[in-house]
C-alpha cells in the first residue's frame, strides 16, 4: 500500500488533466507566449511525477512501462531530426525553416512589430515544439519513474 | 549604481558550489554543489542579457519598448536541460555507489588503487 | 596515376631522415638472422622428455607459478631506490573526487597568478 | 511602463519572503522548513501576478499559473519522504 | 542526376550529415533493437560506416586547402553571424578521421566482446551518441555548440564507463568522470558567457576577430585552458583518467581515447584560433604554459606507469604520458610562432605534435584492445596473476608487440616518426626539453617490457591452460589498427605531407579560418 | 529605484539559500533549500525579463530537481555522517 | 466512454479560457478551436479514467451551481473569519492547540476531500490525517473548545459549522 | 473610484501576507505555523489576485482585449492556488505527524494513541 | 589543519578574489556594451521565422542545432539512467 492519503489522491486526479492541458497549451503556443516544447514537456512530466508520488510507483508501473516511454522518446527525437532533415530536402540546408512564408498551414508571417498573431504562424517551429515536447515528456518522466522504481527495489540486486 | 550586485551574486554562487565540491564529504552534497554552480552560470547568462527598462523579447499587443537580449535566454534554456540530465545521471550513479559501499562518505569509497 | 615514388621518399625532419627501404631491409635481415639462429638448434629436441626440464644445480624444480617473475617484482631495485619519489606520487593519487576537483582549482589559481598578475608585472617592468 | 504601487507591493512581498526564508534556515525540523518553502511558493506566485500587472504584460501571468500548479509537487515529494514508505 | 552531382551535393552537406547520421542512428537504435540483436549490430556498424565514408569524403576535399563552412538554417552568411555554423579546416578533419576510425573499430570489437551483457541496445545507442558528440566538437565553429557537444560526449561516456554496474569500482569511476567533466564543462560555459558579455558573439571566428585580451579575456583563457586540459587528462588534473580508462569496457576505452583527444583539440583551437591575435598582445607566452604542462605530464605519467600492477591502469598512465608529447610539440610550435627565424622549427614541432595525436590514438587504442582481449580470455587484469599467455594467444601476442614498439617509439613503428619530429624541433628550442622527452620514452619502453614479460612470457600457468584465442571480430578490430600502425610507420612521409602538414598549417594560419567567416579580417599570418 | 532594491535583495536571498544548502548536515533540508533557491532564482529570471527561462526553471528546478534529489536521498540515507 | 467525453469537454473549456482574445470568432479564432479540440481529445483519451472515477454524480449542473454558491457564500465568510482569527492569534500569541477527531459521515472521496480542504482553510483548524476506511478526519485545532471535548467524539459543528451539510448537498 | 478599491484590496492582501510571515516566525510548532503560513497567504493572495482581476476588468471595459486575458489568467492562477494550497498543507501536516513531531502544548491529541496503533499495523503489513 | 586544507583554502581564496574582481570589472548591470547580434535578431525574427516569441525563434530557428543537441543530451541521460538501472542477468 503505497501512495499518499485520499485527499491528495483526489486532488491529484483533479489537477492532472488540468496540468496536462496547460502543458499542451504551453507547447502549442510556444511561438506566441513564453514557453515552448521543453517548458511544456517539463510541465506535463511534472504532472506525471505528481501522479507517481500520490499513487505510488507500483500503480504507475502497472500502467506505463518504461520501455514504451523509451520508444516514445525515440519517436519524438526522430520526428525532430526528420523535420530538420526535411529542411535539407525542401529548402536547401539542414534546419531550414522551409514552411515559413508559404501561407499554408503554419506558413503565415505575422505583421512585423505587432502582437496580433495566430497559432497558425511560425513555420516548422510549432511542429518542432510538439516533437520536442513529446520527447521531453517521455524522457523526464522516464527518468523519474526509473529512479523511483529503483529506489524502492532496494537490495533486490546483488 | 548598485555595484553589480547580481554579478557578485553569480560569483558567490559559483564559489559556494566549488566550496561544496571541494570541502564537503557527502556525495549528494557534492552533487548539490554542482547544481549550484549550474544555477550560478545560468544566472550569469541571464544577467548578461538584461537591459535596463526593457521588456521581454516577445511581441505582444502591449506597447513595445527596447527588448532584453534573446540569445542568452535561449542558451540558458539549453543549459537548464543539460543540468537536469547531468543531475539525474549523477544521482543514479550515487545510488549505485551507496549500494556497493554502504556509505556516502567520499573518503571511504574508492581510495588509492592497490 | 599511382606511382611508387612517394613511397620510397626519405622522411626529412630537419636534421634526421627516415627511409622505408632501409627499414624493410633491416627487418628482412633480422628475420633471416632469427631463422638461421633457430636452425642451429638440435634436431633431436623432443617435447615432454627430460630435455625440456630445467637444470637448477641439482635442486628440485619449482612449481610453475613460482618460476614466473611477477609484474610487481620486475624493476624491484629501481623502485626501491627511488622510493621517496614513488611514495610522494602514490600519496598524490588519493582516489578522492574532491581532491581531483581541488587540483583543478589549484591549477586555475596558479594560472591566474602566472597569466594575470605575472603579465601585469612584466608589463610594468 | 510600470505602476509604482505594484512595485511597492512586490517589495512588501519580498519582505515576507525574507521572513519565510528565515524560517527555512532556522526551522528546527524538516516540516518547519517545508512550511517555509510552501509559504515562499505562494508569495512568489502572487509576486509574479503582481509583476505581470505592474509591467502590463499579460503573458507573464502564465508563469504564475505554472508555478501555482507545480510548486505543490515538490512539497508533495518531500512530504512523502517524511511520511516514510516507498515511492 | 549523375553520380558526380550527387557526390558534390553530399560534399556540400557533409558537415551537417556527419553529425546528423550518427544521431539519427542513435535515435533509431532503440526501435530497431526490438527486432533482433544481429540486425541491431549490423545497423550500428552500417551507420558508422556511412559516417566514416562521409568524413573521408569531406576530408579529401578539405586537405586540398579548402575550408568548408556550413550554415544551419540559411544559405547566405549575414553579418553579424547569428546562426550556428560548422567550419571545417584541415585540423578539424584530421581529428574527425581519428574519432570515426576509433568508433568504427570499437563497434566491430564489441560484437563479440560485449556479447554476454544485458542492456546492449542502450550501449550501442550511447556509443553512437558519443561518436556524434566527438564529431560535433571537432567540426563546430560555434563556442556554445562546442559546449553542447562536449556535454553529450561526457554524459554518454560517463554512462559507458559505469557500464558494468555490478562492479563497485567501475560505478565509482563513472561518477568521478561525470563530476570532473561537469565541473570542467560548467567553467567552459562560464567563459563562453564572458565572451558573450564582451563581444556579443558566440562564433569562434567573430570572437577571434574582436579579441582585445582584456582582464576578463584572461580569466576566460585560464578557465578554458584548465577545464579543457582537465578533460584531456593533463597532469595534475589527470587522476580521473586512469580510473575511467581502466574500469571501462575496453571497447569504450578506445572511444574514450578519442574523447580526450577531442578535448585536446579544444585546447589547441582556443590557444591558436580564438586567442591567435592575443599572442602579440601578451608578454607571457601561452605556449610555455603548454610546454611545461606537457613536460610534467610526460614525466609523471610514465613514473606512475612503472609501479602499476593492473594491466589497463598501466596503459592508462602511459596514455597520460603520451598526452604530454602532444602538448610539448604543439606548445613548442606556439612558443616559436612569432619568431620568424624559427618558422621551420615551429612547423616541424607542430607536425610532430599533430601526427602524434593520431599515433597515440592508434597505439594506446591497440594496447587497450589487447588488454580487453586478455580480460575476455582470462577474466583477469592483474599483472601479478597473469603469465605465459603467449602460448595460447598467438595473434594477440603479435598485436601486443606491435603496440609495444609503437607506443614506446621504437623505429619501425609510427610512434618513432612523430617522436623524432618532436625531439628534433624541441632540441632547437631547448635541449633539456628534448632530453626529458627521450628519457620518458625510454622509460615507456621499460614499462611495456615489464608488461610483456609478466603477461605473455614465462611458463604456462596451469590456471590458464584452457585459455583460447579470442573470437574473430576482436581479432579483426585489432588487426585493422595494427595494419594502420605498420603502414604509418613505414611510410610516414605520405601521411605527414598529405594530412598532418595541412592540419599544422591550419592551426598556424588562423587568419584564414577567421577570414572564411569575416572577409574583412586583417590579422593572422 | 524600487526595482533596484529588488535586484539587491533577491540575489542576497538566493545566495543565502545556497549557502544554507551547502552548510546544513540534513540532506532533506539541503534539498528544501535548493528548491527555495530555485524558486527565487526563477523569480529573479522573471524580473530580469526572461519569462521563458522562468517557466523552464519552474518546471525543472522547483519540481523535477527536487523530486530526483528526494528520490536519491530516499534510496541512500538522510544525514551526512560526522567526520 | 462517458469519462472520456467529460474530460475532453472540461479540457476544451479550460483551453478556450486560456486562449481568450485570440481572434474574431467570438473571442477565439478558428485555429484555436481546432487545435484545442485535438489537444483536448488527446488529454481526454489519456487521462479520462483518472479524472472521472466510477460515479458520474458530479455531472449534474445543479450541483455545480450549489458549489459556486457555497464557494462565494459561506466558504468565503468562513475564510475571512479564519484569517481574522489567525491574525488575532499571531498578534497576541494566545493559542490552545490540540488534535481532535470528527466523523463527518461522508462517503465519496470527492466529498471528504472538499470538506478537508474547506476545513484547512477555515477557522483555526487544519486537517492532519484521514482514516482511509471510515472517512474520519483528524483535525489540528488551534483553540480547543473545552465544551466540545466532553463527549466521546467531537461534533462537526464546532469545527466546520454547516460545511458538511453543504458538501453533502454538492457531492453526495 | 475603482483605483481606490484596488488599493484597498492590495492593502488587505499585503497585510495578511506580512501577517503570515510574522506568524511563521512567532508560532511555536509546525502545526500552528501551518495555520499562519497556509491560511494567511491563501487569503492574502485572493485579495491581491482580486485587485489584479479588477484591474483587468477595468482595462477590458476601457476596450483592451488584453484586460480580459489578464483577468482570466489571474483567475486561473487563483484557482490553482486554491486547489493546491490546502492539499499541500494537509500533506505537510500528515508528514509531520508521521515523522513524529508532537504538537506543542496540546490540550488533547486523539490521533496519538491511534497513530501508534496504526504504525504497528503498518509494520506488520510491510512484513507480509 | 592538514596540508590539503591549507592548499585548498589558499587556492580557493585566490580564485575567489579574481572572480569578484571580474564581477566588478564587467560592464555595469543592465547596460551591455555590444548588442549587434541580438538587435539583428530582434528586428528580423518576426519576418524571418514568423514567430512572435524571439526566444523561440532563436531556440528553434537561429540556433536550432543547439536544440537538437539539447534534445540529444536528454535522450542520452534517459538512456544512461535506464542502462544503469537495468537488470544484470538475462
Amino acid at each position: 500500500m503505497s501512495g499518499m492519503s485520499k485527499i491528495v489522491k483526489t486532488i491529484s486526479s483533479i489537477t492532472f488533466p488540468l496540468i496536462t492541458i496547460y502543458g499542451l497549451y504551453v507547447i502549442a503556443h510556444g511561438h506566441l507566449t513564453p514557453g515552448g516544447g521543453f517548458q511544456g514537456g517539463a510541465i506535463v512530466a511534472s504532472g506525471c511525477a505528481m501522479m507517481l508520488v500520490s499513487y505510488g510507483s507500483i500503480w504507475i508501473v502497472s500502467r506505463v512501462k518504461e520501455k514504451n516511454l523509451s520508444i516514445l522518446e525515440s519517436l519524438g527525437a526522430v520526428c525532430f531530426i526528420l523535420l530538420a532533415l526535411l529542411g535539407l530536402g525542401f529548402g536547401a540546408v539542414f534546419f531550414n525553416n522551409f514552411l515559413v512564408g508559404t501561407n499554408s498551414l503554419f506558413g503565415v508571417v505575422p505583421a512585423a512589430g505587432s502582437g496580433l498573431a495566430d497559432i497558425n504562424t511560425g513555420g516548422v517551429i510549432p511542429l518542432m515544439n510538439f516533437a520536442v515536447g513529446l520527447k521531453v515528456i517521455a524522457g523526464l518522466f522516464g527518468i523519474v519513474l526509473v529512479m523511483a522504481h529503483a529506489s524502492r527495489t532496494k537490495g533486490e540486486k546483488k | 549604481m548598485i555595484f553589480n550586485i547580481p554579478f557578485i551574486a553569480v560569483a558567490a554562487l559559483i564559489l559556494i558550489g566549488l566550496y561544496a565540491v571541494i570541502f564537503k564529504r557527502n556525495l549528494i552534497k557534492m552533487v548539490i554543489g554542482i547544481t549550484l554552480i549550474e544555477s550560478g552560470v545560468n544566472l550569469f547568462l541571464i544577467t548578461l542579457g538584461y537591459r535596463e527598462g526593457s521588456i521581454a523579447p516577445i511581441y505582444t499587443s502591449s506597447p513595445g519598448g527596447i527588448m532584453a537580449l534573446p540569445v542568452p535566454q535561449a542558451l540558458t534554456l539549453t543549459s537548464i536541460v543539460i543540468g537536469v540530465a547531468v543531475l539525474a545521471l549523477m544521482l543514479s550513479l550515487v545510488i549505485h555507489i551507496y549500494r556497493h559501499y554502504g556509505t556516502l562518505d567520499v573518503r571511504k569509497i574508492g581510495g588509492p588503487e592497490e | 596515376m599511382f606511382t611508387l615514388e612517394p613511397l620510397l621518399e626519405t622522411f626529412q625532419t630537419g636534421s634526421g631522415f627516415w627511409s622505408p627501404i632501409i627499414w624493410i631491409v633491416a627487418i628482412i635481415v633480422a628475420f633471416l638472422v632469427a631463422v638461421i639462429l633457430r636452425g642451429f638448434g638440435k634436431k633431436e629436441y623432443k617435447e615432454k622428455t627430460g630435455q625440456t626440464q630445467a637444470f637448477l644445480s641439482g635442486n628440485p624444480e619449482y612449481e610453475k607459478e613460482q618460476m614466473h617473475i611477477k609484474g610487481s617484482n620486475l624493476y624491484w631495485g629501481f623502485t626501491e631506490s627511488l622510493e621517496w619519489v614513488f611514495d610522494a606520487l602514490k600519496k598524490m593519487h588519493t582516489g578522492n573526487v574532491s581532491d581531483y576537483a581541488l587540483w583543478f582549482v589549484i591549477v586555475v589559481a596558479i594560472l591566474f597568478i602566472v597569466l594575470i598578475t605575472g603579465e601585469n608585472l612584466m608589463g610594468a617592468i | 511602463m510600470m505602476d509604482f504601487e505594484y512595485l511597492v507591493v512586490l517589495l512588501a512581498l519580498l519582505f515576507c519572503v525574507i521572513m519565510a526564508m528565515i524560517r527555512v534556515i532556522r526551522g528546527p525540523t524538516a516540516p518547519d522548513r517545508i512550511v517555509g518553502l510552501d509559504t515562499i511558493n505562494t508569495i512568489v506566485i502572487v509576486g509574479m501576478v503582481v509583476f505581470g500587472a505592474a509591467f502590463n504584460e499579460v503573458i507573464y501571468i502564465d508563469v504564475a499559473i505554472v508555478y501555482a500548479l507545480l510548486s505543490f509537487i515538490s512539497t508533495l515529494f518531500i512530504a512523502k519522504y517524511l511520511e516514510g514508505g516507498d515511492f | 542526376m549523375n553520380v558526380a552531382d550527387l557526390i558534390d551535393l553530399l560534399l556540400q552537406h557533409s558537415p551537417a550529415l556527419i553529425v546528423a547520421v550518427p544521431l539519427l542512428g542513435a535515435f533509431i537504435t532503440p526501435l530497431i533493437s526490438r527486432l533482433n540483436d544481429k540486425v541491431r549490430n549490423v545497423f550500428v556498424i552500417l551507420t558508422l560506416g556511412l559516417t566514416a565514408s562521409l568524413v573521408f569524403l569531406l576530408a579529401s576535399d578539405v586537405f586540398t586547402g579548402n575550408i568548408h563552412t556550413y550554415i544551419f538554417g540559411s544559405q547566405d552568411l549575414a553579418l553579424p553571424v547569428v546562426r550556428i555554423l560548422f567550419e571545417v579546416d584541415a585540423m578539424s578533419a584530421f581529428m574527425a578521421i581519428i574519432s570515426v576510425i576509433l568508433s568504427l573499430v570499437a563497434v566491430i570489437y564489441s560484437w563479440s566482446f560485449m556479447k554476454e551483457n544485458t542492456g546492449l541496445d542502450k550501449y550501442y545507442t550511447l556509443i553512437l551518441l558519443m561518436t556524434a558528440g566527438m564529431l560535433g566538437m571537432e567540426l563546430t565553429g560555434d563556442l556554445f555548440n562546442f559546449f553542447v557537444f562536449l556535454e553529450i560526449t561526457s554524459i554518454s561516456s560517463a554512462a559507458l564507463v559505469a557500464f558494468w554496474t555490478n562492479k563497485a569500482k567501475s560505478v565509482e569511476a563513472g561518477f568521478k568522470y561525470i563530476v570532473i567533466s561537469t565541473i570542467g564543462a560548467l567553467f567552459i560555459l562560464f567563459s563562453i558567457a564572458l565572451f558573450y558579455g564582451q563581444y556579443n558573439a558566440l562564433n569562434m571566428a567573430m570572437i577571434a576577430s574582436a579579441m582585445q585580451y582584456t582582464f576578463l579575456d584572461k580569466i576566460a583563457l585560464v578557465l578554458l585552458i584548465a577545464a579543457l586540459a582537465m578533460k584531456a587528462g593533463v597532469v595534475p588534473m589527470h587522476m580521473w583518467l586512469p580510473d575511467a580508462y581502466s574500469k571501462a569496457p575496453s571497447s569504450v576505452t578506445l572511444i574514450l581515447v578519442g574523447a580526450t583527444q577531442a578535448s585536446l583539440y579544444g585546447v589547441f583551437r582556443v590557444c591558436f584560433t580564438i586567442y591567435g591575435g592575443a599572442i602579440n598582445l601578451s608578454s607571457i607566452s601561452i605556449g610555455w604554459i603548454l610546454v611545461i604542462l606537457g613536460i610534467i605530464t610526460m614525466l609523471l605519467g610514465v613514473a606512475m606507469a612503472i609501479i602499476q600492477t593492473d594491466f589497463k591502469r598501466l596503459i592508462a598512465f602511459s596514455a597520460v604520458a603520451e598526452i604530454g608529447y602532444m602538448l610539448l610539440g604543439i606548445g613548442t610550435g606556439l612558443v616559436v610562432m612569432l619568431n620568424p627565424e624559427m618558422t621551420a622549427t615551429g612547423l616541424a614541432a607542430m607536425k610532430g605534435g599533430i601526427f602524434h595525436i593520431m599515433n597515440d590514438a592508434l597505439d594506446v587504442g591497440l594496447l587497450f584492445l589487447v588488454a580487453g582481449a586478455i580480460y575476455y580470455a582470462t577474466k583477469e587484469t592483474s599483472l601479478n596473476k597473469l603469465g605465459g599467455l603467449a602460448r595460447n594467444m598467438k595473434y594477440t601476442t603479435v598485436f601486443f608487440i606491435i603496440g609495444l614498439l609503437a607506443v614506446s617509439g621504437m623505429p619501425p613503428m609510427n610512434g618513432f616518426a612523430s617522436k623524432l619530429l618532436i625531439y628534433e624541433s624541441t632540441y632547437q628550442l631547448n635541449p633539456i626539453l628534448s632530453i626529458i622527452a627521450i628519457l620518458s620514452s625510454i622509460m615507456l619502453l621499460a614499462v611495456f617490457v615489464k608488461v610483456f614479460h609478466s603477461a605473455f612470457l614465462g611458463p604456462a600457468l596451469p590456471k590458464f591452460e584452457n585459455v583460447k584465442e579470442v573470437p574473430k571480430s576482436m581479432l579483426i578490430a585489432m588487426g585493422t589498427i595494427a595494419t594502420i600502425i605498420i603502414i604509418f610507420g613505414l611510410f610516414p612521409e605520405i601521411i605527414v605531407n598529405s594530412i598532418v602538414e595541412p592540419a599544422a598549417n591550419a592551426l598556424i594560419n588562423y587568419g584564414d579560418y577567421v577570414r572564411e567567416v569575416i572577409p574583412s579580417f586583417t590579422g593572422g599570418v | 529605484m524600487i526595482l533596484e532594491a529588488i535586484h539587491i535583495i533577491l540575489p542576497i536571498l538566493i545566495v543565502a539559500a545556497a549557502a544554507f544548502a551547502v552548510l546544513t548536515k540534513d540532506l532533506i533540508a539541503a534539498a528544501i533549500a535548493v528548491a527555495a533557491m530555485s524558486l527565487l532564482l526563477s523569480l529573479e529570471f522573471y524580473i530580469l525579463q526572461a519569462p521563458d527561462v522562468a517557466i523552464a526553471e519552474a518546471g525543472v528546478g522547483a519540481c523535477l530537481t527536487t523530486a530526483i534529489l528526494v528520490i536519491a536521498i530516499k534510496a541512500t540515507k538522510r544525514m551526512e555522517e560526522e567526520a | 466512454m462517458i469519462a472520456f467525453i467529460v474530460t475532453t469537454i472540461i479540457c476544451f473549456i479550460t483551453y478556450l479560457l486560456l486562449t481568450t482574445g485570440s481572434g474574431t470568432m467570438g473571442l477565439w479564432s478558428m485555429e484555436e478551436f481546432l487545435f484545442g479540440f485535438i489537444l483536448s481529445l488527446i488529454v481526454g483519451f489519456v487521462t479520462g479514467r483518472i479524472f472521472v472515477k466510477e460515479d458520474f454524480r458530479m455531472l449534474n449542473p445543479v450541483r455545480w451551481l450549489t458549489f459556486i454558491a457555497y464557494a462565494i457564500g459561506p466558504f468565503f465568510i468562513g475564510l475571512a473569519k479564519a484569517n481574522i482569527d489567525v491574525a488575532y492569534r499571531v498578534i497576541t500569541g494566545k493559542i490552545n492547540p490540540g488534535i481532535v477527531k470528527i466523523s463527518p459521515d461522508l462517503k465519496t472521496d470527492l466529498g471528504i476531500t472538499m470538506l478537508a480542504n474547506s476545513i484547512t482553510l477555515t477557522p483555526g483548524t487544519l486537517s492532519v490525517d484521514i482514516d482511509e476506511d471510515k472517512n474520519d478526519l483528524y483535525i489540528h485545532w488551534i483553540n480547543v473548545n473545552e465544551e466540545a471535548l466532553k463527549g466521546g467524539s467531537v461534533d462537526c459543528k464546532y469545527i466546520c459549522g454547516n460545511f458538511d451539510k453543504w458538501v453533502r448537498r454538492i457531492a453526495e | 473610484m475603482l483605483e481606490i478599491l484596488i488599493y484597498i484590496l492590495l492593502g488587505i492582501g499585503i497585510f495578511f501576507n506580512v501577517l503570515a510571515g510574522v506568524g511563521l516566525l512567532r508560532f511555536p510548532d509546525v502545526y500552528t505555523r501551518l495555520h499562519a503560513g497556509t491560511k494567511c497567504t491563501t487569503f492574502g493572495s485572493i485579495f491581491i489576485c482580486g485587485s489584479v482581476i479588477i484591474l483587468g476588468l477595468k482595462m477590458w471595459y476601457q476596450g483592451s482585449t488584453d484586460g480580459s486575458v489578464l483577468a482570466i489568467h489571474t483567475v486561473g492562477a487563483l484557482v490553482a492556488i486554491l486547489l493546491t494550497n490546502p492539499t499541500g498543507a494537509h500533506a505537510i501536516a500528515r508528514a509531520a505527524h508521521k515523522s513524529g513531531v508532537e504538537p506543542v502544548g496540546a490540550v488533547v491529541d486523539s490521533l496519538r494513541k491511534k497513530s501508534t496503533k496504526k504504525t504497528v499495523k503498518k509494520k506488520t503489513e510491510v512484513k507480509e | 589543519m592538514s596540508r590539503r586544507d591549507i592548499a585548498a583554502v589558499l587556492s580557493f581564496s585566490i580564485v575567489a578574489m579574481f572572480f569578484i574582481f571580474g564581477a566588478l570589472m564587467i560592464h555595469p548591470f543592465g547596460a551591455p556594451d555590444e548588442t549587434g547580434m541580438d538587435d539583428n535578431i530582434i528586428t528580423n525574427a518576426q519576418t524571418e521565422t514568423g514567430a512572435n516569441n524571439a526566444v523561440t525563434s532563436v531556440v528553434f530557428d537561429y540556433r536550432g542545432f543547439d536544440t537538437l543537441g539539447e534534445a540529444t543530451i536528454l535522450f542520452t541521460a534517459v538512456a544512461a539512467v535506464i542502462m544503469i538501472f537495468r537488470r544484470l542477468n538475462k
